[in-house]
């Protein structure tokens, strides 16, 4: 019996309390600590792909401790072939969140306990195998999110309009506290749903336990499922931008700190796709299968309608909000494909966006601490001052718009070659056409922000990429292409989840 | 792995490589020279690897192909990569590598001017084409070709804006860009559709009729994006605000070509569907047609020579629609070297004039012979003069178009060929003959450098046409020069079109319908068109979406959130503050509560 | 001493509880009076674990130790009232309000 | 027989002395009542079978919960000795609302149908002490962090007025809540 799970999960604990004991003033060593504890993380994470026997499959690496003996309840961590490539995800993406936060100069010191602390949450959804622990990491995961973005976040102005004006008298719409205070709502709306359906197993269960391995035995009730799979898939949905239910992303993503922005699009949003596909479909495989063609074309409309909206925003990080949105409509629509491809396409898009976005916010906040302004259209020429910003800014589009050599491409494709061989094939165009939509606004953006002649007068002089600002475009960059590349180190593991996970949709190829 | 795989390897993994040391380490590509260096030396030795390679197979060899699983899950490969080596990529590879190296050399003294950083940013470029163009040209599969495709388009992207600083290059490149990108849907759509209903991506899948025909349309799609065809071929022109020889090697000579050259590839998927190959000789007549009309009245010579790839684009395509890949895949040899040869000659042009425009050129023969001779070369080639590469394979597509569709393609296209024939004619006069212009007068030949790759392109701009047979057999089709009806036509036309045109122009005069080809060249219908797409169907729905968005999905959400205020604050009132009054609260709950349990 | 008498007597004690809370004004005569209620209740309790079994005196127990922390917060809360007002009349305090 | 007189008699003492708790105009006394309640509580516990628990009440009831009142309420009488005088406004609307919940208790007595055993099924006191620790353990466990929770709540609680009082001890004119300033 290792321990690698209890590592990756324990060390961003650690590293939390330890911050909580060094003084604040002691700024370089909160943020050493922070960097130490996210990198043991992720070596452990490397670890645990390292150890993960492909051929196998199933869960592995299993530590089992009884939390609470009379309600069933255990501390029981395990990966399977999904949890893989999402646990080195998140190792990335808070080792280059810790270095891109190096520049935090307000209340430091519990802006890196916060995020170690909800990182520690992701990992623990991604490592439990206890429906009842999941839900606690899961909780653990979003709460931080309110301080960070009431906290440390940017305000902005939303001039008041439309048929619901009425409401910006109670409160001032594009706040931070505003964002976070919606963001946290329209999350705890989800957690609330996915609690009760949460329960809803556990009794029809009957064995008086959360765990999973025996919740996928069971076979529930049409009923039970029926009432079950719409309240996970809107409880987790609620987390993944699902529409309706996106609109804190735009806003919350705005506000947030650069590394929170990286963390919760890059991360968090996988939560509830994760969830979803994970608790939802594996669980629920009936359900999921009549629900299937609601959970697609809902996505199609995430695709669809967040590319659109993306398109029309002038805000450089509401233009990346919206592209998540619309990026995890494809991870949605993966998993309504109930195929194998769809659903390798599924979990590799949320591995590749998460990076790709990360990369987004990442730039966009070196950005932003150089030029004080997120609209764009006061941008141009920054190829000038910053070629490599400009460059890496290049990549992330590429990879977004699903350009083969990057991640993205085999994501997308995956997904659009098993929704053709889903019930539904025709979910392929407006997928593909969501795809050209992506191209048509990031590479506008970056047309907009980066080229034209040199700038002058206040954006002259701005300094290029330096010192631990490196931290996040090198190693997402390079992620980006080198998965974009070697799809199969994923895929392996992916698959063999997949593969085994749809096993129990009988009536499906 | 057999020699012909390994060299197939390396002409792809060459360039490769110096693209990655480019990109890996920044400061030798910022020193400039390095990195031309570095570029040209995997040139070389792609064009060695490809060389070697083709003279190494003999006609009628059977493929050889070396191929790795790519996307693999688990046990299931989805697609392979590696290389695929026949008669058509070892020829293709060949025409790449050669023009490549040549566009090149060229630039090395083309891009002189340009500052270190960007001297090396636009050869690490160049490696990157190289090495995507290699991909495409030695795909085993749909999908590989479809990789090296988008590769490409980004090279493209990244050349067309080049000068990034300028706010029209910007434009073109983005521009550039999304045509093509909207163009590849229909190319991923057609490869899922392939997929899913053969499990396959290879080039012998043959799925249904219908399913073929299907593919094939939306591949075609993409062809048309690649290769410029109408009405989608309005970034081609606006490309040429790109470096010249980005113009010859790109927009020309090879990536263009790509549309024609997955057609040739996929030749037995698009023989299942008829239809299709209806479309693309309409498409392709259509395309030469209008694209040589706009080439009449173009001032600028890059756009006139853009024009014209786009009108031999067209016959390339009703070629293929024609049903003869082979006589596609000749005229798209020759194409690309004398286009090449046209291109790079009106580099050497600009270098010396520094202007686009013709109204600032003119006799220049006397100042740069070399050019001259060269640039004449290639107008005599590509108007399709007898002797020179580009009447064989214009011949051979007219010929195969003989009583299509009515005859109307032929008809269009022979038409095509006067037009082609007068407007290089007009090109060449306003250029070269005549008197030189203010400008002009100062040109000078430039070094070795720049005339060197024009010498070695004007070759096979003369002669290949006489390989023709050759190259048949080579890919395994059939070639017989012969001499009837359309061929003489064909090249009565050509010589009537330079002979008109140098009495036009080598007056000063002008034809009698310029202006009204002019009005339309303004007018530009098509690329009105798709600017009203993208302004007002578009721009105008996302800003429509964000705004619904932002008011009206989320005003929902504040409305929720004002409704749970005010109801809150309406509740409030009860909350007198008073423990007594709470008290009272407490027991009439638990009376009411009792009385329940009493009644009931 | 059957169960019906036991839980008369608890009755009334609660009644007199609930007389007692509804009328006296000072703070620590309500608790006082809450103490009574609590005692009734847990007589019902006990009373109900001598006749019928069951876990009425964990109950009890679990009530008692729950009654000592009301009693403890309860006289704190009072403590902090008197500072503030100078007596300890509930009708005059109405902080919970805000 | 001798266990239904001392019922009866306790009963009666319980009644009375709560008669007193709620009308006793001085506060001291009534806490006094209120212990001989609580004692005659404890008697009626011993009688059914409850010994641990009466002896628990006696000490914590009796011993502790009195003991705290009567200092709870010297600390907050005034300090020229008089007793605030128990209002009886409302004594009306107390007295219905007793009386209706009392009725309505008794209503529900009368017509349940109540089990009662000649034989006592209360659990000795080892037993009590195993299910305690055992099945309940949780609730046991929840329990002191309550407890826990209610001594630092109280200690907070009690302390937080102790800035606010001038140099006498006595209390300002016009005290100003903490949390206004905040």
């Amino acid at each position: 019996m290792t321990h690698l799970l209890s590592i990756v999960v324990a060390a961003p604990v650690v590293a939390a309390a330890i911050l909580l004991c060094l003084p604040g003033s002691a700024r370089v060593a909160v943020r050493v600590v922070s960097l130490l504890g996210a990198t043991l993380s992720l070596a452990a994470s490397v670890a645990v792909a390292w150890a993960y026997d492909r051929a196998a499959g199933g869960l592995q690496l299993v530590e089992d401790y009884a939390l609470v003996p009379p309600l069933g309840i255990h501390l029981r961590l395990a990966v399977d072939g999904w949890g893989v490539p999402l646990l080195l995800l998140t190792g990335i993406i808070v080792v280059t969140g810790v270095l891109a936060s190096w520049s935090v100069a307000k209340r430091d010191k519990d802006f890196f306990v916060l995020l170690l602390v909800l990182v520690a949450g992701v990992f623990g959804v991604f490592v439990s195998q206890d429906l009842f622990v999941f839900f606690l990491f899961y909780e653990i995961a979003v709460l931080p999110m309110y301080l960070l973005i009431g906290i440390w976040g940017a305000s902005h102005e939303v001039p008041a309009a439309g048929p619901f004006r009425f409401a910006w008298r109670r409160f001032a719409v594009g706040g931070k506290e505003y964002a976070a205070m919606k963001l946290t709502l329209m999350l705890l709306v989800g957690s609330a749903a996915i609690l009760v359906a949460m329960f809803l197993l556990w009794n029809e269960a009957g064995a008086r336990t959360f765990d999973l391995a025996v919740l996928e035995g069971t076979r529930f009730s049409l009923t039970t499922q029926h009432v079950a799979f719409p309240l996970l898939w809107l409880g987790f949905g609620s987390l993944a931008g699902v529409f309706p239910f996106h609109t804190w992303s735009p806003d919350g993503h705005a506000s947030a700190p650069t590394a929170v922005s990286m963390l919760h699009a890059g991360v968090l949003m996988k939560l509830g796709a994760f969830g979803v596909m994970r608790v939802g479909m594996v669980l629920l495989p009936d359900a999921a299968v009549v629900w299937a063609p609601a959970v697609g074309a809902v996505a199609v409309i995430n695709i669809l309608y967040g590319a659109l909206c993306a398109a029309g925003q002038t805000d450089l990080k509401y233009i990346v909000a919206y592209s998540s949105v619309s990026h995890m409509g494809v991870v949605m629509l993966g998993a309504a494909t109930m195929t194998a491809n769809g659903w390798n396409g599924a979990v590799f898009q949320m591995f590749a966006h998460g990076i790709m976005t990360g990369l987004f916010f990442a730039l966009v906040g070196i950005v932003y601490e150089r030029a004080h302004t997120r609209t764009i259209a006061r941008m141009g020429g920054f190829a000038h001052p910053l070629p490599a910003v400009a460059a890496f800014f290049t990549l992330a589009c590429l990879s977004s718009l699903g350009l083969p050599g990057t991640a993205g491409f085999v994501a997308e494709f995956l997904v659009f070659v098993g929704a053709g061989q889903g019930a539904h094939a025709w979910w392929v165009v407006p997928g593909v056409l969501g795809a050209f939509v992506t191209a048509v606004y990031v590479l506008r953006a970056c047309k907009t922000i980066f080229w034209g002649p040199p700038p002058t007068g206040e954006f002259a002089e701005l300094a290029d990429v330096r010192g631990t600002e490196w931290g996040a475009p090198l190693v997402l960059g390079a992620s980006l292409v080198v998965f974009g590349v070697w799809p199969r180190f994923l895929l392996d593991y992916i698959d063999v989840a997949s593969v085994a996970f749809l096993s129990r949709f009988p009536a499906l190829p | 792995m057999t020699t012909p795989a390994l060299l197939a390897v390396i002409a792809v993994c060459a360039p490769a490589a110096a693209a990655l040391l480019l990109v890996l380490a920044p400061a030798l590509r910022r020193q400039g020279a390095p990195a031309a260096v570095a570029c040209i030396a995997a040139s070389l030795a792609s064009l060695g690897a490809a060389l070697a390679l083709a003279l190494g197979r003999s006609p009628g060899e059977p493929a050889v192909r070396h191929v790795v699983p790519w996307l693999q899950a688990g046990s299931r490969t989805i697609a392979e990569v590696g290389v695929h080596v026949d008669g058509i990529s070892a020829a293709m590879l060949v025409v790449v590598t050669l023009v490549a190296l040549c566009v090149q050399v060229f630039s090395v003294a083309y891009m002189r001017g340009e500052a270190r950083r960007g001297f090396g940013r636009y050869f690490a470029y160049h490696a990157l084409f190289l090495f995507s163009m290699n991909l495409l040209v030695v795909a085993p599969n749909l999908l590989q070709l479809f990789v090296g495709w988008e590769l490409v388009g980004l090279a493209s992207y990244l050349l067309i804006g080049f000068y990034f600083a300028k706010p029209s290059a910007a434009r073109a490149a983005v521009k550039a860009f999304w045509m093509t990108k909207l163009a590849d849907m229909g190319i991923l759509v057609g490869l899922v559709v392939l997929f899913v209903s053969t499990g396959s991506f290879e080039w012998t899948a043959t799925p249904e009729p219908a399913v073929a025909t299907a593919v094939t349309l939306l591949l075609f799609l993409g062809v048309m994006g690649k290769s410029a065809q109408f009405p989608l071929h309005v970034w081609l022109p606006d490309a040429m605000e790109g470096p010249t020889p980005v113009s010859a090697l790109l927009h020309a000579a090879t990536m263009v070509a790509a549309g024609v050259f997955l057609v040739v590839r996929a030749h037995p998927l698009f023989e299942l569907a008829p239809t299709t190959g209806d479309v693309m000789l309409w498409v392709g007549a259509v395309t030469a047609a209008f694209a040589a009309g706009l080439a009449l009245v173009q001032t600028d010579i890059k756009k006139v020579l853009a024009y014209s790839t786009c009108s031999q684009l067209g016959y390339m395509v009703a070629a293929l629609g024609a049903g003869s890949a082979f006589a596609g895949f000749f005229h798209l040899g020759t194409h690309a070297c004398f286009k090449a040869l046209l291109f790079l000659a009106a580099g050497s042009v600009i270098h010396a004039v520094h202007s686009n425009e013709l109204a600032e050129m003119g006799g220049l023969r006397r100042r740069m012979p070399l050019t001259a001779v060269a640039f004449g070369i290639g107008v005599l080639s590509l108007a399709g003069v007898p002797g020179l590469a580009g009447f064989f394979s214009k011949d051979l597509i007219l010929t195969e178009l003989e009583g299509r569709a009515g005859w109307v393609p032929w008809a269009l296209l022979l038409l095509t060929a006067f037009a082609t024939a007068f407007y290089m004619g007009r090109v060449f006069v306003l250029a070269f003959l005549g008197a030189p212009s203010a400008r002009a007068g100062h040109a000078h030949e430039a070094g070795l450098a720049m005339t060197g790759p024009l010498i070695v392109l004007a070759v096979p701009s003369a002669v290949a046409g006489f390989f023709g047979g050759g190259l048949a057999a080579y890919v395994g089709a059939s070639y017989e020069p012969h001499f009837g009806l359309t061929p003489l036509l064909a090249s009565t036309l050509a010589l009537a079109g330079i002979v008109a045109a140098v009495l036009v122009y080598g007056r000063g005069r002008e034809v009698a319908f310029a202006d009204a080809l002019r009005r339309l060249d303004r007018a530009g219908a098509v690329d009105r068109a798709w600017k009203l797409l993208y302004s007002s169907a578009l721009l105008w729905l996302s800003g429509v979406l964000g705004w619904f968005d932002r008011y009206v999905i989320d005003g929902l959400m504040n409305a929720t959130g004002f409704a749970t205020l005010e109801a809150g604050s309406a509740v409030r009132v009860v909350q007198t503050g008073r423990v007594r009054d709470y008290a009272l609260a407490v027991v009439a709950g638990a009376i009411l509560l009792s009385l329940w349990g009493v009644l009931s | 001493m059957t169960l019906e008498n036991c839980i008369l007597l608890a009755t009334l004690l609660f009644a007199i509880g609930v007389y007692g809370l509804l009328t006296r004004r000072q703070a620590v005569a309500m608790l006082l009076c809450v103490e009574l209620m609590l005692n009734a209740s847990n007589l019902v309790f006990v009373a109900f674990a001598r006749h019928a079994g069951g876990p009425g005196q964990i109950l009890a127990m679990f009530a008692l130790a729950i009654t000592v922390a009301e009693v403890a917060v309860g006289l704190a809360i009072v403590l902090l009232l008197y500072r503030r007002h100078g007596h300890t009349a509930v009708d005059a305090a109405s902080e919970a309000r805000e | 027989m001798t266990v239904d007189i001392a019922f009866w008699v306790a009963a009666a003492a319980m009644v009375i002395s709560a008669l007193f708790v709620v009308r006793s105009a001085n506060l001291v006394h009534a806490v006094l009542w209120l212990a001989v309640t609580l004692l005659g509580t404890a008697v009626v516990f011993a009688l059914l079978d409850a010994p641990f628990l009466a002896g628990v009440q006696v000490l914590t009831y009796v011993g502790g919960v009195v003991t705290l009142m009567v200092f709870g309420v010297m600390l907050t009488q005034r300090h020229d000795g008089s007793v605030a005088s128990a209002s009886n406004v409302q004594s009306l609307r107390g007295a219905a609302a007793a009386a209706l919940l009392f009725t309505l208790l008794l209503v529900a007595l009368l017509r349940s149908d109540l089990p009662s055993s000649a034989e006592s099924l209360a659990p000795d006191t080892a037993e009590l002490a195993r299910t305690l620790l055992d099945e309940h353990l949780i609730a046991f466990e929840v329990l002191s962090l309550l407890l826990l929770a209610a001594l630092v709540g109280a200690v907070a609680l009690a302390r937080r007025g102790d800035d606010e009082r001038g140099a006498s001890g006595l209390p300002r004119a016009r005290p100003r809540a903490r949390g206004e300033a905040e």
